[in-house]
């Protein structure tokens, strides 16, 4: 890899930084507040990010779906509220092990650690094989993301959702082969997020009606 | 620089009972509404709804994503954060039944 | 000045200023034509002077981009430029090329893509000047120390050249073209262009206001992140009404609204930044141009953009003249005061003129920052009354035209006034005038 | 903990971020391709003359002064709906025959009004242009413009 050799040699700059910057009070690290969140800062730059995004598609949901709430309820019955509750209680038992691989990494088993996430992983893969089941269902009923505003936004938002599971596993990857406590704090951080903006989504386009 | 300390597996494991406990609630919730009934039994559910998944989202945020070890201001906004989606669902919900009546 | 080779980004800074010039004049001419209808309606019909405009506003802004690379990658690698002789053939080549759409388009050859213009073998050429800068640069990139800035630069500069290879593909369904137009357009000036922008500020924090380069880097970082977390996906509010599906104005309408996060975050970065030096660098032109590029680009690209974006405020403005306000304000404040504000910083180094007399250059910002704010106001509100009586009454396009010439007597007012101001800038750039022994007791002292 | 400030950590997560929103992007982009050739555009007419159209309307640089769709200068009207404006739908023979007397009878010359060039368009090739014109109208642009103004 071509950045290794910054790898190498960023953490000695760091540490001198560490040493001549004591004033310490709001930027230690120079990350500013983000220095007092768990993982790497930048990762919360990519969390904060994506809270807002997905917020500002639940708030316009909500606020399309006052000018056609029949349409909207109409269309929700299409749903199946079941498979979304299976899939939150699928995302947050995939959190829980996610927590534990923390706290294997933590007291420095490497091993459970790995088979942890290997079981986030797992349970991740599982709510996405649950997701295409569902979109494979609408399709075979001849909805698509143009049927109506509802199934729009429902593509989007799950979609882009799914899409942060599938980046999500490959974070999970990334840190389970390099297994220092920052990476996994890092990965776990944004598994955390994904489950937590579906445990948003799934109320507002699956329940409230 | 601050040492995060993780939950302990009780409480993680604690959280996620009450979890889940919480959506299996909130499903029979949905499946209990009658539509076009009463105005309180119309808007109750969506609050009850909205209640349930703010809370979910506060256990993830204080002890998966191990927010209780951050400052007040971290806190308070992505508490904002959740707020203002519960209110914004549910000033929804209320402007739909207003509008209906 | 540290580096000998540091020298070529004169020829690029000279070369920038000449087309910044003749970008000005014919924007000043365009809005005669407004006026005067008539004026050279039979010798450069309206539609060739507007080519030129936008053109050479594009050809100056990379060439001061090259420029600028040139500047820093020395300092910021800590050595010298691979190939110097190198840049100054890529310097001319692209000179030549410039000059040529020039004169082409006054004789009438051109394409019809808006901003893509360029005869073909004129592209070429374009993309031959990149691949030359790209690999002058990154070897000297990989010859040295390689810190954030450099990088972040030099990945923007390579995505600059690739998104350009989209200038080729020229579909014959429309509504391909335009979706595939704006992989150059927006991905450009939304997108990587924002990676060049702050890594050029980041620069000049760093040698300007003393702060240590641990902590700019990592705000150089958050900030082109969040560039490209936003403006990836912001591409959709250009996908509203060409052919495209519907729901990109849900994608638009979230992450183009995201878009000011960024400028957001560079006026904090720069005044933060300053404020923490606390430092007195001696080039406080320099400095004003950065603060105000960051403020302004704020204002232009971030609050003005915002203002309609929105697919469904879009739907009514969408082609007015509140694009046009937009749009002028948007590249002034973002990239040509960022490129007036590594330019201010090089020149005095790179000719040695030491204690720097600023006040010229100063005046030039503030009439022209004043100007082109008021350009913008003129526009937004010809804009809103179009808007009012085509889009919402069906009035016709020339009646409504007629309705708002008023407006367009005051955008010219204005245009004569950045005229001015641009001649102050480019004059104390190119004297680069020494201040007077009995007040030039500062010392300049920065490297 | 200093580890926790590395800054490649830090480049990494940029560049997996960023990739992460353009594979969603070019997903999306793709998507849109097949909806345009399939739904919003008619590829099956988008024939010899109308091609060749598009060629003249960019050789003469159009987009300069008009719009089309409403991107390009804003100095002259939108072009997107010009067919519909001129009573294409309706009368297709009147509105081509039109749109060609327009375009021939330019420069007016008027004092005061703005100046559209003679480019000098062969009858074929004021077909042709026509041609394209129609076809752009018949794009499904979600509605766009509000009206028939443009």
């Amino acid at each position: 890899m071509k950045g290794d050799k910054n790898t190498v040699d960023c953490p000695v700059r760091d540490v001198a930084v560490d040493i001549a910057a004591p004033e310490g009070d709001e930027d230690t690290g120079g990350w500013g507040g983000l220095e007092f969140l768990p993982g790497h800062p930048l990762i919360w730059v990519l969390i904060l990010s994506e809270l807002v995004v997905f917020g500002a598609f639940l708030l316009v949901f909500s606020a399309v779906r006052i000018m056609d709430p029949a349409g909207f309820a109409a269309d929700q019955l299409h749903l199946s509220p079941l498979a979304g509750g299976i899939n939150t209680i699928i995302l947050l038992t995939s959190g829980l092990c996610a927590v534990f691989a923390m706290r294997a990494v933590e007291h420095g088993k490497l091993l459970s650690c790995r088979v942890w996430l290997g079981a986030t992983a797992l349970l991740g893969l599982v709510f996405l094989i649950v997701k295409l089941l569902e979109y494979g269902a609408k399709i075979d009923a001849g909805i698509t993301i143009d049927t109506s505003t509802f199934f729009t936004l429902y593509f989007l938002i799950t979609g882009f959702h799914a899409l942060h599971v599938v980046l999500g596993l490959g974070i999970l990857c990334v840190v389970g082969i390099w297994p220092s406590r920052i990476n996994i704090e890092t990965g776990t951080a944004f598994w955390h997020m994904v489950d937590l903006i579906w445990v948003l989504v799934f109320p507002v386009i699956y329940l409230v009606r | 620089m601050m040492e995060h300390k993780t939950v302990s597996a009780r409480t993680a494991t604690w959280v996620w009972g009450v979890a889940s406990t919480a959506t299996i609630l909130a499903l029979a919730a949905t499946f209990e509404q009658v539509p076009g009934g009463a105005l309180i039994a119309r808007f109750l559910p969506v609050v009850i709804i909205m209640a349930v998944a703010s809370t979910k989202a506060w256990l993830i945020l204080r002890f998966y994503l191990g927010l209780r070890n951050a400052q007040g201001s971290w806190t308070g906004l992505f508490a904002a954060f959740l707020i203002v989606i519960v209110v914004g669902v549910v000033f929804a919900q209320a402007a739909i039944i207003l509008i209906d009546q | 000045m540290k580096y000998q080779s540091q020298k070529v980004a004169l020829y690029y800074i000279y070369g920038a200023l000449t087309l910044f010039a003749a970008q000005i004049v014919f924007g000043v001419v365009a809005g005669t034509v407004y006026v005067f209808p008539n004026f050279l309606s039979e010798v450069l019909p309206f539609n060739v002077i507007r080519m030129i405009h936008t053109n050479a506003l594009i050809v100056w802004l990379l060439m001061g981009y090259f420029g600028a690379a040139y500047y820093l990658l020395p300092e910021e690698c800590e050595t010298e430029i691979h190939s110097p002789k190198l840049a100054i053939i890529q310097f001319w080549l692209f000179m030549a090329a410039a000059l040529a759409a020039v004169v082409c388009y006054i004789l009438g050859i051109h394409e019809g893509r808006e901003f893509l213009e360029q005869p073909l073998p004129i592209k070429v050429a374009i993309v031959v000047v990149a691949l030359i800068f790209l690999y002058n640069s990154t070897l000297t990139l990989l010859k040295g120390r390689k810190t954030a800035i450099s990088n972040v630069l030099i990945v923007g500069l390579w995505f600059v050249a690739l998104l350009f290879l989209f200038a080729f593909y020229n579909p014959a369904n429309l509504s391909l073209d335009k979706m595939y137009w704006w992989y150059v357009i927006h991905l450009w000036v939304e997108g990587v262009w924002e990676l060049i922008m702050a890594s050029i500020l980041a620069f000049l924090m760093i040698k300007m206001t003393g702060v240590d380069r641990e902590v700019i880097e990592k705000w150089l970082y958050v900030m082109v992140s969040l560039s490209l977390f936003t403006g990836i996906l912001g591409t959709g509010h250009h996908y509203l009404w060409i052919g495209t599906p519907g729901y990109w104005q849900w994608i638009g309408n979230v992450f183009s609204t995201l878009e000011i996060v960024p400028f957001f975050a560079m006026v904090v970065f720069c005044f933060y930044m300053v404020w923490k030096g606390g430092r007195e660098h001696p080039n406080k032109a320099a400095l004003l141009w950065a603060l105000g590029c960051s403020v302004m680009a704020f204002f232009g690209a971030g609050v003005w953009g915002f203002m309609h974006t929105i697919s469904s405020i879009n739907y009514y403005s969408h082609g007015t003249q509140i694009t046009a306000a937009h749009g002028h304000l948007a590249f002034y404040g973002a990239y040509v005061m960022l490129n007036l504000a590594i330019f201010t910083y090089a020149l005095p180094y790179l000719r040695g003129r030491a204690p720097y007399n600023q006040q010229l250059n100063m005046w030039g910002f503030w009439i022209t920052t004043s100007a082109m704010a008021f350009m913008t106001f003129t526009l937004t509100f010809a804009g809103i009354v179009q808007v009012h009586l085509q889009r919402v009454l069906g009035m016709a396009y020339m009646e409504v035209q007629d309705q708002i010439a008023l407006f367009y007597w005051m955008r010219l007012g204005a245009g004569v006034v950045v005229l001015i101001g641009v001649t102050l800038i480019i004059w104390s750039l190119v004297v680069v005038p020494r201040a007077r022994p009995a007040t030039g007791a500062v010392r300049q002292t920065g490297k | 903990m200093s580890e926790r400030l590395t800054k490649s950590a830090a480049r990494n997560i940029f560049y997996g971020g960023t990739i992460f929103f353009l594979v969603i992007f070019l997903g999306l982009t793709l998507q849109s391709h097949n909806y345009i050739v399939t739904t919003s555009t008619n590829e099956d007419e988008l024939t010899a003359s109308v091609v060749a159209g598009k060629h003249i309307w960019e050789r003469n640089a159009c987009i300069n002064c008009h719009t089309l769709l409403g991107e390009g200068a804003y100095f002259a009207p939108e072009l997107g709906n010009v067919w519909v404006r001129y009573g294409g739908k309706e009368d297709p023979e009147g509105a081509r025959d039109s749109l060609k007397a327009w375009m021939q009878s330019q420069p007016s010359g008027i004092e005061g009004r703005r100046q559209m060039p003679q480019f000098n368009l062969s009858d074929q090739e004021l077909d042709e242009l026509v041609d394209f014109l129609k076809w752009t109208s018949e794009i499904n642009t979600q509605g766009w413009p509000p009206n028939e103004a443009g």
